[in-house]
């Protein structure tokens, strides 16, 4: 076993803890908090990709805006500080059968597929410039580029609209 | 790097002149808020119908459609059909928001509005599965907010707060069957994901498991079992307009996205499989949607349930997996759009008189609004497949392509699917036109109701009788994909 | 290879032979040596803190016609090491209610947040990780710093500390933006985001080729630190103590020690993206000397902030938001644009045509936003004249100017 | 060098995971917080399958990229809707939100 390896195996099991504890959990803060480690694991798998950019993109955008906007909403949407009683409801047992045999089917699926078990190349030094110029380029994607500006600027007058409070109303 | 020609520009013609229109109402909004109350939906109706005409004149695709923007976008007659259906529901949509209180005179309401069209029409041409996953989002993310657009209203609140949760989680297992497809393929482009799946030696059973995880987030978007179960609530919840919009644009949209994914990006050798998994999900769609419509004594909720039933017999023409079937899906979304935009013009014009959707609150409407009550006796009709409007010439399609396919079976239950329908949709105009009125007093119907109601009513009509040249269009939408 | 030209990497190199030579593998002496690397520069930097602590009272002192501290050891020199033992003797308090873990590790992890920056910061020449996204690293990291605010102010369970958490976010997040693009001007002069890059291509200063985008990096990562004139997190008059109301003793002094560290570490990044880092004459055959020159650089920002501290009052709330929104962001996004338009051009012209069309281009648009804000100075006088009229409205209304933020934004 | 199916393991594991979240849990932004574990598992994903299988070109990363951009989109709207629905109902929890039935 390689020390990649086990840099892969750690993060997997921190991820993966945090991820449980994230759903289950009974304190709405502390599942945000776990949510953020296991956003923070997935970066580490990014960096382990050698997806760098990705990784730090993954900390700017998930850890530096969302989760952190989560938190915000958890503290002004509730009037005591700790959550009483249980956080998940009755169709918990339901729920667990289903992504149990979900994941079963998903790691078939996987298993049974030829897939590469080493990189076919290296990632090239320019993949970032590469990244960039093909989200501008005609013949790469700058149609869905602008598209996604267009629909953050329509989410973010949206987002504005829906929670904007109004004094008279 | 290579420029952008003329083409290219061409074949996003509409999704521009959209995003124009946006930035138009935008600007207009900023400057002269509130000044004008109905400006800002007139500029709406009148962009969308500069940017049909245009469209028409010349973003006309190629004989056999063309790749364009680097495979992002495909410029063909199926994309195009669908994208002038968008820009009417649309523009009927702006039509019949611009009186309703809190929707009419808010900018950010059309330019979401916009912005779901554009998403829209971007899903309709999509011929990548990235540019397909972001068109989806694209349409998807204003619409929660336009379901939860009145928050002075809890049900409108509940109806977005539905809408996000269902649509969030469906779009992310459906995203991770494109994660898959890409994978397993090394392929994004749907025209050549067929042939990748060949050669990646993806078992029929491994292929079946993408599709079931792909199949949720369409199935979300055109609302059939087992992913309904928001659709009543959010149907009920929206605003009404919205509601119009969500039911039509919206479900013809997800049928786009599922004609051509299906249709192009799968191998012809896993077609009977996912054929006869769409041909259970059909017929469980049209019997849950009928049975359950029978009980509502809400007509939002009664309509929500029709368009349920009536996303069944739409999948019986993909089903068939022919020419004819498909033709048939794209003429029946057209009259369907028109048919039921109209009834809930109607529905929104009473809400907005008498403030209820009740359906015993309907009773004289005859009486009151004759105008009205006619419109809504041509959608109801139209929607239940009565003969000389455009939803009888919609099911024989459907139903005769059935038959054809040898889908003997499927085309009896949607027949008899059909007589169940009959019934709820002559209850209402039952109590519309021979229970006698609770409250005295005329519905007074506005210009803009006047204009989208004799337009669409008098479309309905002309679809069923004078058909061949919609269905001209139909056929030429589907020969792309054959 | 002399320890004179190549410092550090003598010194690893006899630390590898020497774990090497205690039959550790190759693998885990890398490790060690990156861990030892690590905690070296982290315990550096932190203990450079008790100076700053001892400079920034001295200067303040001076700011306000006092002589700071003087009574400790020569020049006082020795008084941040007096207060060092008195707060570490102090209890530290956990309120009963307090979300135990969360508080604890509120103050680590914004302190970890800023100790990571240093870790991409170019020290010298051929020292620092020279990682192909540092630039984005450091905005990323910035975001611990945020967390462990939050995390504070609500692990305290006390109202006061929960609004400045609540502010915080709001600030940092707000002027994480202008940072950003400011930021982006020097990658994109020179076309990596690499920091050690950064200084290699700067053969004329950045601070020339755009001194706005310097300006703008300033003003948004003072508040970013939540120094003065932006210390809305800690306004005495308003919300006490702000996150850290709570903290006492050395859980306390880890805030203090981060806040201390913060600003200096805008200082080092100033100095490395705006003035040439390590750069200076005899720096590549000395990298000691480069070291010296990064710190002085540092130290001469870091001076700028404490000089602000020292004569700004604090901005408001609503003042605080508007400037960032609409003029910090607006104002560096047309930077970014004109830079990028321009630089395509200039390309050809040598390094000090290139340097001064750049310089040029900054003046314009520097007397152009000076003249839009006299404009706009002179609209919302006019606006305010007109308010304050007799006879517009029908009683007597007391002529208050009307000043809020509902004016800006018309 | 680690295996492709570890990484795509782990992702199934943490997708199956945000579903059991988003099936689960009663309170909106744990629902919301499960959709990102399965978008980000999402991304793990298609992160792998660009360093495995086509490192040269950027088209999984922008993949990602787009994903990136949709997510943030959604999330704002979402905590949006949940903020106007807190101020109607006084709570995000799904269960008290049910005006509507059959």
């Amino acid at each position: 076993m390689t020390a990649m390896q086990i840099v892969f195996i750690l993060t997997a099991v921190v991820t993966l803890f945090a991820a449980l504890r994230v759903v289950t959990t009974p304190n709405m803060i502390h599942a945000a908090l776990w949510l953020i480690v296991a956003l923070f694991g997935v970066a580490v798998f990014y960096l382990l990709l050698s997806a760098s950019f990705l990784a730090m993109a993954q900390i700017i955008v998930y850890i530096g805006a969302i989760a952190i906007l989560m938190m915000f909403v958890i503290m002004l949407t509730r009037r005591e500080m700790r959550d009483r009683g249980p956080q998940t409801g009755p169709q918990w047992k339901w729920a667990a059968i289903l992504s149990a045999l979900l994941f079963g089917g998903l790691v078939w699926m996987v298993k049974s597929v030829s897939l590469p078990a080493s990189p076919v190349a290296e990632v090239p030094e320019s993949s970032i410039a590469d990244l960039g110029r093909a989200l501008v380029s005609p013949n790469g994607f700058v149609i869905p580029f602008e598209v996604a500006s267009v629909l953050l600027l329509a989410a973010l007058i949206g987002a504005v609209y829906v929670a904007w409070t109004r004094r008279n109303s | 790097m290579n420029g952008i020609d003329s083409a290219m520009m061409l074949a996003i013609l509409p999704e521009l002149l959209l995003l124009l229109v946006a930035g138009a109402v935008l600007f207009v909004d900023l400057m002269e808020r509130g000044k004008h109350p109905r400006l800002l939906g007139w500029i709406t109706v009148g962009g969308l119908a500069v940017t049909f005409v245009a469209s028409l004149l010349y973003a006309r695709p190629p004989e056999g459609g063309a790749l364009v923007w680097g495979g992002m976008l495909r410029h063909d007659w199926l994309a195009f059909v669908f994208q002038m259906m968008f820009i009417i529901g649309a523009a009927a949509t702006a039509l019949f928001a611009m009186d309703v209180e809190n929707l009419g005179e808010r900018g950010e309401f059309y330019i979401l509005l916009l912005a779901s069209t554009l998403g829209m029409s971007l899903m309709a041409a999509a011929a990548d599965l990235i540019m397909l996953y972001l068109a989806i989002e694209t349409t998807s993310i204003p619409m929660y907010v336009l379901a939860g657009f009145l928050h002075a209203d809890r049900k409108s609140n509940e109806a977005g707060f539905k809408y996000l949760l269902f649509g969030a989680m469906a779009s992310a297992i459906m995203l991770y069957g494109f994660s898959l497809l890409y994978g397993f393929t090394n392929e994004t482009q749907l025209a050549a994901l067929p042939t990748a799946i060949e050669q990646s030696g993806m078992g029929l059973g491994v292929l079946m498991g993408i599709v079931v995880l792909i199949l949720a987030g369409f199935a979300f978007k055109t609302s059939v079992v087992p992913f309904h179960f928001w659709a009543p609530d959010v149907y009920q919840g929206a605003p009404t307009p919205v509601t119009g919009f969500l039911s039509t644009a919206s479900k013809a949209a997800g049928f786009a996205v599922l004609v051509r994914v299906f249709m192009s990006a799968f191998p012809s050798s896993a077609m009977p499989y996912w054929g006869a998994m769409l041909a259970a999900i059909s017929v469980a769609t049209m019997v849950l949607g009928n049975t359950l419509a029978i009980a509502q004594n809400d007509i939002k909720r009664m309509l929500a349930y029709s368009s349920i039933a009536h996303a069944g017999y739409i999948l019986i023409g993909l089903v068939t997996l022919s020419e004819f079937g498909i033709t048939g899906v794209v003429f029946y979304l057209g009259v369907y759009l028109l048919s039921n935009l109209t009834a809930f013009a109607v529905v929104a014009m009473v809400e907005k008189a008498d403030g209820t959707t009740a359906l015993s609150d309907y009773a004289g409407l005859g009486k009151r609004a004759p105008w009205l009550a006619l419109a809504l006796m041509v959608a109801l009709l139209s929607l239940s497949g009565t003969p000389p409007f455009g939803g009888f010439v919609g099911k024989a399609w459907l139903f005769g392509a059935a038959v054809k396919s040898d889908l003997v079976w499927l085309a009896i239950v949607g027949v008899l699917n059909s007589v169940i329908a009959m019934y709820y949709y002559i209850v209402v105009l039952k109590v519309a036109y021979f229970d006698p009125p609770k409250t005295e007093g005329k519905i007074a119907v506005s210009t803009s109701y006047t204009v989208g109601l004799v337009v669409l009513a008098l479309a309905v009509l002309l679809v069923g009788v004078a058909f061949a040249p919609w269905y001209g269009w139909a056929q030429q939408a589907a020969s792309v994909l054959f | 290879m002399g320890i004179l030209s190549q410092p550090i990497g003598v010194i690893a190199e006899w630390l590898r032979n020497l774990f090497l030579g205690w039959g550790l593998s190759e693998g885990l002496t890398t490790v060690l040596l990156y861990l030892i690397g690590a905690g070296v520069l982290a315990t550096l930097v932190q203990v450079w803190v008790i100076f700053l602590i001892w400079f920034e009272r001295k200067i303040i002192g001076r700011f306000q016609d006092r002589l700071g501290p003087n009574r400790v050891g020569p020049y006082g020199l020795l008084q941040p090491f007096a207060d060092l033992i008195k707060i570490i003797t102090k209890e530290v308090i956990i309120p009963r209610d307090a979300d135990k873990a969360v508080y604890l590790l509120g103050p680590i992890i914004m302190d970890a947040g800023v100790l990571a920056i240093w870790a991409v910061i170019p020290l010298m020449p051929m020292v620092g990780m020279d990682v192909n996204v540092a630039a984005l690293y450091t905005i990323a990291v910035g975001a611990f710093a945020t967390l462990g605010i939050l995390m504070a102010g609500w692990a305290s369970n006390n109202k006061f500390a929960l609004l400045s958490a609540f502010r915080t976010v709001a600030q940092m997040i707000s002027y994480e933006v202008p940072t950003v693009l400011a930021l982006l001007i020097p990658v994109m002069l020179a076309g990596t985001m690499s920091l050690q890059g950064i200084v290699e291509a700067q053969h004329v200063w950045y601070i020339v080729f755009a001194p706005l985008a310097f300006v703008i990096y300033f003003i948004a990562s003072v508040a970013e630190v939540g120094r003065t004139p932006f210390d809305l997190l800690e306004a005495e008059s308003e919300i006490v103590a702000g996150f850290h109301i709570e903290y006492s003793g050395m859980v306390f002094a880890i805030f203090y020690v981060g806040d201390f560290l913060h600003a200096f570490t805008i200082g080092a990044l100033g100095a490395v993206l705006f003035l040439g880092g390590w750069r200076g004459p005899g720096a590549e055959t000395f990298p000691l000397l480069g070291l010296l020159y990064l710190w002085i650089k540092a130290f001469l920002v870091y001076f700028l902030v404490v000089w602000a501290r020292g004569s700004l009052p604090r901005v408001r709330i609503d003042q605080m938001m508007d400037f960032s929104w609409k003029f910090l962001t607006p104002l560096a996004l047309i930077l970014l644009v004109v830079a990028a338009v321009l630089d395509h051009f200039v390309m050809g012209f040598g390094m000090w045509g290139r340097a001064l069309s750049h310089f040029a281009a900054n003046v314009v648009i520097a007397v152009l936003t000076l003249r839009y804000l006299d404009h706009y100075d002179k609209v919302r006088e006019s606006k305010r004249r007109m308010v304050a009229q007799p006879g517009q409205y029908p009683v007597a209304r007391p002529p208050v100017p009307v000043e809020t933020s509902t004016e800006a934004a018309s | 060098m680690i295996p492709l199916d570890w990484y795509l393991i782990v992702a199934a594991a943490l997708f199956a995971i945000g579903l059991f979240g988003v099936l689960s849990r009663k309170n909106a932004v744990a629902i919301l917080m499960g959709v990102e574990l399965m978008l980000n598992a999402v991304n793990i994903n298609l992160l792998a399958f660009w360093r495995y299988r086509a490192p040269t070109e950027p088209v999984g990363m922008a993949f990602a990229v787009i994903v990136f951009a949709v997510a943030a989109a959604e999330v704002a709207v979402g905590l949006a809707l949940f903020i106007a629905v807190y101020r109607r109902f006084n709570s995000v929890v799904a269960d008290d939100i049910n005006l509507m039935k059959w």
